[in-house]
C-alpha cells in the first residue's frame, strides 16, 4: 500500500508538486496522467527517495518513507523501489545485459541465476540480440527498452515507471504494456506509472490520478475519469479524443438557451456531427485536421483558441481552411463552471 | 645537558670506543662532499655506521627547528654554512652546542673555535675574465664599479635569494671606514652621503644597485656570465673563488681580482657543531674529529674533499692549495657571523628598498 | 546518500547522509592541511614575528616586499592562466574531439612539458633569445646578428610565455579528460546551428566543460603564481620580482617569518581567485555531458583545416617539448653548459670514475645509488598518486554533487591551499605536527608514511580539482539509478562514477605522480637519509655544480614520468570500450 | 526536394539503412515511422549530414549533400537544415532562452530581433515562463519543447524532427501539431518526421515511409497505407489500431475454406465482433483489455502468439483470462502470402 498525506515539493518558491493526498492498496496499478510539467516525474522522484519532500509524507504499508516535515526520508537503496528514468539513465560504460545485470549483483544474486534472469528479461523486451552493444550504440527505443529491463529485472515491489514506453512504436508498445502487466500481477508489486498515452492509460490502470499544477485534479477508476470528470481540465485532457468544452457564449442560441451564460458546455466527440453548411445547432469552425481513428474519422476544427473534435463514421473530404459546421447535440454531456468545477 | 661533559675533553682514541658502542651516527650536511667524508670514517672507524643527509643549510635549520618543536633528535652533527643564520636561529636558542676536538684547539684563531668551530673557509670575492683581461684584473677599487664604464657590467646573484651574498653586502656596510678612505684613493674627495644613508658601506651598495648592478638566480650564472669564454667585453661578478676550478670543463676563464681596495670580498667559515638533543654524542664528536682533518700537510683522508683551490682549510698546519692565492696573501674580508647577523636584516631591508 | 548500507526499520533521527559525508571530507582535510597551515599562520603570529606583518603589508619595504611582486604576480597569474586554457584547450579539443592526423603523438606530447622542469624550458628560451645584456653566451637570434631587446630577453614577457609553455598542459590534460566524456550530440547540435569549427570551441566545447576550463585555469594559476625557477631566471636580471621569488628569497636568507607571511597572502589572493572561479562553475547550471541517453563519443572531421591545424599543434608541441628536451638532453651530455652542442659524452650517465672530469664522479648509472633510488621514488609516486587519487576523488565527489554551501566552499578551499604553500613550509609544519607520538599514534618522523601523507596532502588540489572536473560532466541520474538498485556510496562510487570519470581521475594520478617525483623541498625534509630519491640525487649533484648529472637524471625522471603516461593511456584505451568511435 | 537514392548505412555488419531510396518534392512533410531501431534516427542524421552515408547518395534540390560511394558529405553547417535530436541535445550550461537564442547568434542576426524570435518561438511552445531556467530545472516535456524551439527558431528551410512530441501529453500533442504544421507551411520548407503516433502520422504527413529493418516497406500517402498496405508488415504496423492479421490456418474452417493455405488474412478491427460464446466464424481468445476509443471500445484478445482487436460499439465487460470470441467477417480485406506479400 502507498499513501501519499499531503506531499509538497518546492523548488524555491515554486511548488512542482503542491499538496497531494492519496492512497492505493498493495497490488494497485497507479497511472498518473497530467500535463507537461505537472510534478509527474517529481512525484516519482520522491517515491522513489530521490528527492525529499517540501512537506507532507509518503508511506509504504505501515512505514512512514519520507516526512518532508521533518526533512527526512529513507534512502532508496532501502525501500524495495525500483524505477525507470525518463532519462533512462543508462550507464553508458556497461553494455546492456551488464546494464540489467550490475543490480542483480549488488542484491547479491548468484552468478548463473543472474545470467538467466538476464536473458529472461532481454527477450521479454525484445533486445536480447543486442545484449553485448552499448547503449550508445542502439536506438532510442532500445535504450528505453534496457532502462525497463534493468528496473524490472530484480523485482522491486514497487515498480515505478516514468513514461516507460514513449519512444516505442505503436505495436511495440501494445506488446511490451502487456508484458508490463504481467510483471506487475506476477510479483504483485505495486506499480506507480505516468504516461501520456491515454490507451495506456486506460487499459493498464486500477487507479488514474489527474494532476495538474502540482494538484490532484481528480482521482478514481480510469473509467470514471472518462464517464464522469469532475472538472472541466479533467474533460479535456482525458479520452481518446478527449471531450470538447465549448463556452456556453459562443453556443449557437438554440443550445445556449436554458444554460448558465458563465458555464461550458461539454460535448463529447461521437455525439457531435459535421456538416458542410450551417444547420441548426451547428458551430463553423475552420478544417484543421482529419484522421482515421477505428475505423471511424476523427475531424479536428478551429476558432480563434477554441478547438473541436468529432468522430464521425464517414466524412466528406475538406481541405485545410475550409469552414467545418460541427452539429452540437441537444444537451451538452456536463456543465462545468467558470472555475472548471462541475455544475450538472 | 643530556651528555657528559667529558666527551669533550676526550681525544679520537677515547671517544672510539664510546663511539662504536653507539654505533651510527646522522650527520646534517650542507655540501654533497660528506658522501666521500662517510665512506672514508667507515673505513677508518669500523663499526660505527655514518648517515650523511644532503641538505641546503636553510633546509637544515627548518628540519632542525621543526625537529626541535616536536622534540625529536634526528641530527648529531650539524654540519652547515650561513653562520650568521645558525648563530642566531640554532645556537642561540640552544639547538646546537659548540664542539671543538682539543687536538686543533691551537691550531686555531679565537674566532674559529668560537662561537662555533670552523672547518674551513669559502668565499664570494670579485672574480673576472683574464681571457679578455690578459693584463690582470680590470678593477683596483671596489668603487670603481659604481663608475659609468662599469654600468650594467657588475654581476652578482640577489642578496635577497642567498644569504652568503647578503653577508657580503653586511660586511660591506661593516667595514664602511675602510670603503670611506677606498672611495678617497678612488676619487680624490671625501665622500658625501645622499640623504638617508649612514655610512660609505651603504653608500656604496646604492650606488652599486643604481648602477645598473644585475642580479640573477645563482652563482653559476654569475660564473657563465663573467667567464665564459670569447666574450668582448665581459662583465665582472661575485661569485666563489673555488668554481675556478670548473673553468677548463665549462669554458670558462674566471680569475679572481686579488689587488683590489679595500677589499675584494668576504671569507666565510663552515661550521660543525653538535646537534643539542644528540643521540650519539661520542660518535659526533667524533666524526666532527675526522671532519678536521689529520696533522699531514693536506688534512688527509678526512679533510681531502674539501682540499680544493678556493677552499681554505682553517687549521693552520694545512697548506693552501697549491692552484690558488695562499690564505695569507688573499684580500678578502673575513666576515664576523656574530656582527653580521646582528646587522643582516638592516642590510636586506636596504636592498630590499633598492630594487 | 548514507556511508554505510544499514537496512533495517526506519530511523526517524537519521542524520543526512550527505552532511555526515561533508564533515568526514572536512575531518580529513582539518587533518591534512588545515593543521599544517594553521601552524604556518600561528608562526607567524608569535610575538618575535609578528612585526613581520606590518613591515610586509605597510611598512616603508611593503612597496618591494609585497605589492611590486604581487603586482607581477597576479599578472603572471592571469596571464598564464589565459594563455594555458586556450592552448590547452585549442590541443584538448585538436586531439580529442578532431580527426587531427597524429593526434595520440600530438596527445602525449601536449602532455609532456608538465613533465619537464620550468628551469629547462627556461635555458630554452634563452638559448634562443638570450640578448647581452647579463653576459656570457647570447642566444641563437643575436648569433645571427639580430639585436633583442630586453624585454624580449628578460622580465615579464619571456617568464610569462615559459610558464605558459610549461604549464599549459596541465590545462590540456584536464580538458582533454573532460571532453573526452562529451557527448557528441551536443556538438552536432551546434553544427546543425550552422557554427563553424572555432564558434563551437569558444560557444559550446570549452563552455560545456566549464569545470574543467575552470580546474585548468585555477591550477595554472597557481602553478604560476608559485613557480620559482623560471622569474629567477629570466626576471631577476630586470630586477622583476614575484611572490614566489621574494618568498623563497626570505626564506633563504632566514627571514622567514616575512616569507610565510607573504605565503599567507599569496594563499589569501589566490583564495579570492579561486572562489570566483568556484562561483561560476558552482551556479544553477549543470555540466552533464555524459548522460543516461548513450551518448555517442565522435570526431569531426576537419576537412581543409586538418593540416593547418595540424602545423599549429605541431609547432606548438615542437617549441614546448621537443626544444626544452633536447636542450635537457644536450646539457646532460655536454661537458660545458656554455657549448651545449659540441664536445658531447656519455660519461655522466655511464662513465666510471675519472679523477679529471667532475672530481671523479662517475655516470649515474655507474652511482649504486641510482638503481635503488629509482625503485624508491617509483614506489613513493606510485604510492602518492594512488592515496592521493582516493582521497581527492572523495573530496571531488561531494564538491561536484553537492557542491552548494559554506561547507562545501570551504572544503573546495582547503583542499586547493597546499598548492600555494612553500613546500619547506609545509614539510617542516608535518614534522612539527606529526613527528611526534599524538596519542595512541606512533611517531610518523622518518617514516615513509610521513612522506606518504604529507606527500598526499601537498598534491591534493592535483585530484581534487581534475576529479571534480570529470564529475561534474557525469550527469546526476546515473548516479541516482544506482541509488535504485540499493548499491552502497563506496560500491557506487567504485562502479559507476570512477570508471566513467576515469579518464580525469587518471590524469589528476598521473601530474601527481610527475609531481611528486620531482618534488624536492618537501621530501627533502621529511625523508631519511638512507632512503635517497631522485630529486635528492639530483640536488645534490646541481649543489656541487655538476649539473650534467642533475640533468641526466631529470631525463631519467622525465622519461620515468612519459612511460607512466603511455602506461595510464594504454590502460585508458582498454578500459573504456564505449568511448571508442 | 530531398532525393534520396539506394542509401546505406551500416556500422560494422549490421546495416542500419539499407538501400533506400525515395524522393519528395519541396515542401513536402515526409513522415518516418517504423518499429524501434529500424533506422529512422540513423536516416535523418544522414539528411542532417551528420553521418556520412556507407553507400548512396542525398540531394537537396539539384545539389548532391552526400554521396556514400564517394564517401563525403557536406557539412551540416552548410545545409541549411535543422534537427530535434531524438535525445533533445540541449546544451546543459546554457539557460532555455540562451538555447533558443545561440542558433540565432551564429546566424548572425542583431539582437533586437533575436530577443523578440526567442520570445516567440518560446511562446508559440507554451514555455516562456522557463526562459531563464537550466535544462536541469525543467521536465523532460519541457526539455522536449525547447529543442523543438531552439530548431524551429532560425527557420531553417529543412526541418527534420525525431519524435519531436513523444514526451508531450495527448493534448498539448495536438496543439503542437498545428504548429509544428504552421511553421512548416508558413516557411515553405520541407519537413521529414520521425514519429511512432498513427494519429501524427495521419494528419501531418504529405508522404508517409514505413520503414522495417533499414528498407521501406511501403512509401505512399497516408490514406494509401492504411486503405492499401503493400505488405502484411504494412498492414499490422499502420492504423489506429492497425489491421489483424490471422494466419489462414488458425481461422475456423468455414473462414479457410476459399483460401490459401500458406497465406495470412487481414481484418480490421471495426469489422470484427465480439460474442460471449462461440458462433460462426469466430475465433476464441484470452481476454487482454478494453479500452474506450472515439466512443467505441477497443477489445484485444491474446491466444499464444496471436494479438486481435476489435473495435465494437458496446462490449461486454470481460475480465483478464475470460475467453472471448472474436468473430471474423465473411472475407478478409486482404490477403498476404507467406513472405508477407500482397496477394489480392
Ligand atoms: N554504433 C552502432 N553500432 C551498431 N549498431 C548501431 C549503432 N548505432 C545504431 N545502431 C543500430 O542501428 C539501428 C538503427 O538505429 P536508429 O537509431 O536509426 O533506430 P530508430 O529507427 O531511430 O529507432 P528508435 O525508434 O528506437 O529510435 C538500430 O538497430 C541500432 O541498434
Ligand atoms: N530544479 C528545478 N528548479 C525549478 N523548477 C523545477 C526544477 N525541477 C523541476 N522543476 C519544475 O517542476 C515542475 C514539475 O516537473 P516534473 O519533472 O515533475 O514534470 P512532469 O510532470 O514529469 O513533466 P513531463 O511530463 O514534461 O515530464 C516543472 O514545471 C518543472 O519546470
Ligand atoms: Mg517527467
Ligand atoms: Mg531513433
Amino acid at each position: 500500500m502507498i499513501r501519499i498525506e499531503n506531499l509538497v515539493k518546492s523548488f524555491g518558491a515554486f511548488n512542482a508538486v503542491d499538496d497531494i493526498s492519496l492512497s492505493v492498496p498493495e497490488g494497485a496499478f497507479l497511472v498518473l496522467v497530467g500535463p507537461s510539467g505537472c510534478g509527474k516525474s517529481t512525484m516519482l522522484r520522491m517515491l522513489a527517495g530521490l528527492e525529499t519532500p517540501s512537506g507532507g509524507t509518503i508511506a509504504f504499508g505501515d512505514r512512514i518513507v519520507s516526512d518532508g516535515n521533518r526533512g527526512w526520508t529513507i534512502d532508496p537503496a532501502q525501500r524495495d523501489t525500483g524505477l525507470v528514468f525518463q532519462s533512462y539513465a543508462l550507464w553508458p560504460h556497461m553494455s546492456v545485459a551488464g546494464n540489467v545485470d550490475w543490480p542483480l549483483k549488488i542484491a547479491g544474486m548468484a552468478r548463473p541465476e543472474r545470467q538467466a534472469r538476464v536473458a529472461e528479461v532481454l527477450t521479454m523486451l525484445g533486445i536480447a540480440p543486442l545484449a553485448t552493444r552499448y547503449p550508445n550504440e542502439i536506438s532510442g527505443g532500445q535504450q528505453q527498452r534496457v532502462a525497463i529491463a534493468r528496473m524490472i529485472a530484480p523485482r522491486p515491489s514497487i515498480l515505478l515507471f516514468d513514461e516507460p514506453l514513449s519512444n516505442l512504436d505503436a505495436k511495440l508498445r501494445v506488446e511490451m504494456r502487456t508484458e508490463l502487466l504481467r510483471v506487475h500481477r506476477a510479483t504483485g508489486a505495486t506499480s506507480v506509472y505516468v504516461t501520456h498515452d491515454q490507451v495506456e492509460a486506460m487499459t493498464m490502470a486500477s487507479h488514474v490520478a489527474v494532476l495538474n499544477q502540482g494538484r490532484v485534479e481528480q482521482f478514481g477508476t480510469p473509467e470514471d475519469l472518462v464517464r464522469n470528470p469532475a472538472t472541466a481540465f479533467v474533460a479535456t485532457f482525458v479520452g481518446t479524443p478527449p471531450a470538447n468544452l465549448v463556452p456556453v457564449s459562443v453556443l449557437p442560441r438554440e443550445r445556449a438557451a436554458s444554460l448558465p451564460a458563465q458555464a461550458s458546455a461539454m460535448y463529447r466527440p461521437e455525439d457531435l456531427s459535421v456538416s458542410a453548411i450551417p444547420i441548426e445547432g451547428s458551430l463553423a469552425f475552420d478544417f484543421a485536421e482529419a484522421s482515421p481513428v477505428a475505423g471511424r474519422t476523427m475531424l479536428t476544427g478551429i476558432s480563434d483558441s477554441l478547438r473541436i473534435t468529432a468522430v464521425v463514421d464517414a466524412a466528406p473530404r475538406f481541405a485545410v481552411g475550409d469552414k467545418v459546421h460541427f452539429v452540437l447535440p441537444e444537451a451538452p454531456a456536463a456543465l462545468f463552471g467558470a472555475n472548471g468545477e462541475r455544475l450538472s | 645537558q643530556n651528555y657528559d661533559p667529558a666527551l669533550d675533553a676526550m681525544s679520537a682514541e677515547d671517544l672510539l670506543p664510546l663511539a662504536q658502542q653507539e654505533g651510527t651516527v646522522t650527520v646534517y650536511s650542507f655540501t654533497s662532499r660528506i658522501a666521500a667524508v662517510e665512506a672514508a670514517f667507515e673505513a677508518a672507524y669500523p663499526g660505527i655506521d655514518m648517515i650523511s643527509h644532503d641538505m641546503s643549510s636553510t633546509e637544515q635549520i627548518t628540519r632542525l627547528k621543526a625537529e626541535a618543536a616536536a622534540g625529536i633528535a634526528s641530527a648529531d652533527v650539524v654540519y652547515i654554512s650561513d653562520a650568521p643564520v645558525v648563530f642566531a636561529e640554532l645556537l642561540g636558542p640552544g639547538l646546537v652546542t659548540p664542539y671543538v676536538p682539543p687536538r686543533v684547539v691551537p691550531l686555531l684563531d679565537a674566532h674559529e673555535r668560537e662561537p662555533l668551530l670552523a672547518q674551513r673557509l669559502s668565499t664570494k670575492v670579485l672574480m673576472y675574465n683574464e681571457q679578455a683581461n690578459p693584463d690582470g684584473a680590470p678593477i683596483s677599487n671596489l668603487w670603481e664599479l659604481t663608475t659609468a664604464d662599469w654600468t650594467g657590467r657588475v654581476i652578482m646573484v640577489d642578496p635577497l635569494q642567498r644569504g652568503d651574498y647578503l653577508d657580503l653586502m653586511t660586511e660591506i656596510v661593516l667595514r664602511s671606514d675602510e670603503m670611506e678612505s677606498a672611495y678617497q684613493a678612488q676619487f680624490g674627495t671625501p665622500i658625501s652621503l645622499d640623504d638617508g644613508v649612514e655610512n660609505a658601506g651603504q653608500q656604496f651598495i646604492v650606488d652599486l644597485f643604481e648602477n645598473d648592478l644585475i642580479l640573477v638566480s645563482s652563482t653559476d650564472d654569475v660564473n657563465a656570465a663573467v667567464g665564459t669564454l670569447g666574450q668582448d667585453n665581459p662583465p665582472v661578478g661575485f661569485t666563489s673563488y673555488s668554481d675556478r676550478r670548473d673553468n677548463e670543463d665549462e669554458g670558462w676563464a674566471l680569475q679572481v681580482a686579488n689587488d683590489v681596495t679595500p677589499a675584494n670580498g668576504i671569507i666565510f667559515p663552515a661550521v660543525l657543531a653538535v646537534s643539542a638533543n644528540a643521540t650519539h654524542p661520542a660518535a659526533a664528536r667524533l666524526v666532527i674529529d675526522f671532519l678536521m682533518g689529520d696533522d699531514s700537510e693536506t688534512g688527509g683522508e678526512g679533510f681531502k674533499p674539501f682540499y680544493v683551490a678556493g677552499d681554505y682549510a682553517t687549521r693552520s698546519d694545512i697548506v693552501s692549495h697549491p692552484d690558488a692565492v695562499p690564505l695569507d696573501q688573499f684580500n678578502a674580508w673575513s666576515i664576523d657571523p656574530v656582527a653580521t647577523s646582528n646587522l643582516r636584516q638592516d642590510v636586506g631591508d636596504l636592498v630590499l628598498s633598492l630594487q | 546518500m548514507s556511508l554505510v548500507s544499514t537496512r533495517g526499520a526506519a530511523r526517524p533521527l537519521r542524520i543526512d547522509g550527505k552532511l555526515v559525508l561533508k564533515l568526514v571530507v572536512l575531518a580529513i582535510l582539518g587533518v591534512l592541511v588545515a593543521a599544517p597551515l594553521l601552524r604556518i599562520l600561528f608562526e607567524t603570529l608569535s610575538p618575535g614575528a609578528i612585526v613581520a606583518w606590518s613591515d610586509v603589508t605597510s611598512g616603508r619595504l611593503a612597496r618591494n616586499l609585497l605589492w611590486v611582486p604581487l603586482g607581477n604576480t597576479l599578472i603572471l597569474g592571469v596571464g598564464v592562466a589565459c594563455g594555458c586554457v586556450l592552448i590547452g584547450g585549442f590541443l584538448a579539443w585538436l586531439v580529442v574531439m578532431t580527426d587531427v592526423p597524429f593526434r595520440r603523438t600530438i596527445g602525449l606530447m601536449a602532455t609532456l612539458p608538465f613533465m619537464i622542469p620550468s628551469f629547462a624550458t627556461a635555458l630554452a628560451w634563452g638559448s634562443l633569445f638570450r640578448n647581452g645584456r647579463v653576459g656570457g653566451q647570447t642566444g641563437f637570434l643575436e648569433g645571427l646578428g639580430l639585436s633583442i631587446p630586453d624585454w624580449l630577453s628578460w622580465g615579464m614577457v619571456p617568464t610569462l610565455i615559459v610558464l605558459i609553455a610549461h604549464y599549459y598542459s596541465l590545462a590540456f590534460t584536464v580538458i582533454a579528460a573532460a571532453l573526452a566524456t562529451v557527448n557528441s550530440d551536443l556538438v552536432e547540435a551546434a553544427q546543425m546551428a550552422g557554427a563553424r569549427r572555432g564558434r563551437i570551441l569558444m560557444g559550446i566545447v570549452l563552455p560545456v566543460a566549464l569545470p574543467a576550463v575552470v580546474a585548468g585555469a585555477s591550477l595554472t594559476f597557481a602553478g604560476a603564481v608559485s613557480n620559482f625557477a623560471a622569474p629567477a631566471l629570466l626576471g631577476l636580471p630586470v630586477r622583476m620580482q614575484t611572490m614566489a621569488t621574494r618568498l623563497y628569497g626570505l626564506i633563504e636568507v632566514g627571514q622567514t617569518a616575512r616569507g610565510y607571511v607573504i605565503a599567507i597572502l599569496l594563499i589569501a589572493v589566490s583564495a579570492l581567485f579561486l572562489w570566483l572561479g568556484n562561483k561560476v562553475i558552482s551556479g544553477r547550471r549543470s555540466y552533464a555531458t555524459i548522460t543516461g541517453k548513450g551518448g555517442r563519443a565522435k570526431r569531426f572531421t576537419l576537412g581543409n583545416a586538418r593540416l593547418p591545424l595540424f602545423a599549429v599543434a605541431a609547432l606548438i608541441c615542437l617549441a614546448t617539448t621537443i626544444v626544452p628536451v633536447l636542450i635537457l638532453i644536450a646539457s646532460s651530455l655536454a661537458p660545458s653548459s656554455s657549448a651545449l652542442f659540441s664536445n658531447w659524452t656519455l660519461h655522466y650517465w655511464t662513465g666510471a670514475s675519472n679523477p679529471s672530469i667532475a672530481q671523479g664522479q662517475a655516470g649515474i648509472f655507474s652511482n649504486p645509488f641510482i638503481v635503488s633510488a629509482t625503485g624508491l621514488t617509483m614506489g613513493l609516486g606510485v604510492a602518492v598518486a594512488i592515496t592521493t587519487t582516493l582521497i581527492g576523488l572523495i573530496v571531488a565527489f561531494v564538491l561536484a554533487r553537492d557542491g552548494k554551501g559554506p561547507l562545501a566552499g570551504i572544503i573546495n578551499q582547503v583542499s586547493f591551499l597546499p598548492l600555494l604553500v612553500p613546500g619547506i613550509a609545509f614539510g617542516a609544519a608535518y614534522i612539527a605536527l606529526f613527528g611526534a607520538p599524538i596519542g595512541p599514534f606512533p611517531a610518523l618522523y622518518g617514516t615513509f608514511a610521513l612522506l606518504l601523507i604529507a606527500g598526499t596532502a601537498y598534491l591534493l588540489p592535483f585530484s581534487v580539482q581534475t576529479g571534480r572536473a570529470v564529475i561534474q560532466q557525469v550527469s546526476g541520474d546515473l548516479d541516482e539509478s544506482a541509488r535504485m538498485t540499493g548499491a552502497g556510496f563506496l560500491r557506487r562510487l567504485a562502479a559507476i562514477t570512477v570508471p566513467l570519470a576515469s579518464r580525469g581521475l587518471a590524469a589528476g594520478g598521473l601530474i601527481v605522480f610527475v609531481k611528486i617525483m620531482r618534488d624536492l623541498s618537501l621530501v627533502v625534509l621529511l625523508f631519511t637519509p638512507t632512503m635517497p630519491v631522485l630529486s635528492v640525487l639530483a640536488y645534490r649533484y646541481a649543489s656541487e655544480g655538476f649539473t650534467q648529472f642533475a640533468n641526466a637524471i631529470t631525463v631519467v625522471i622525465l622519461v620515468i614520468s612519459i612511460a607512466a603516461t603511455l602506461l595510464a593511456n594504454q590502460l585508458q584505451a582498454k578500459s573504456q570500450p564505449w568511448l571508442k568511435s
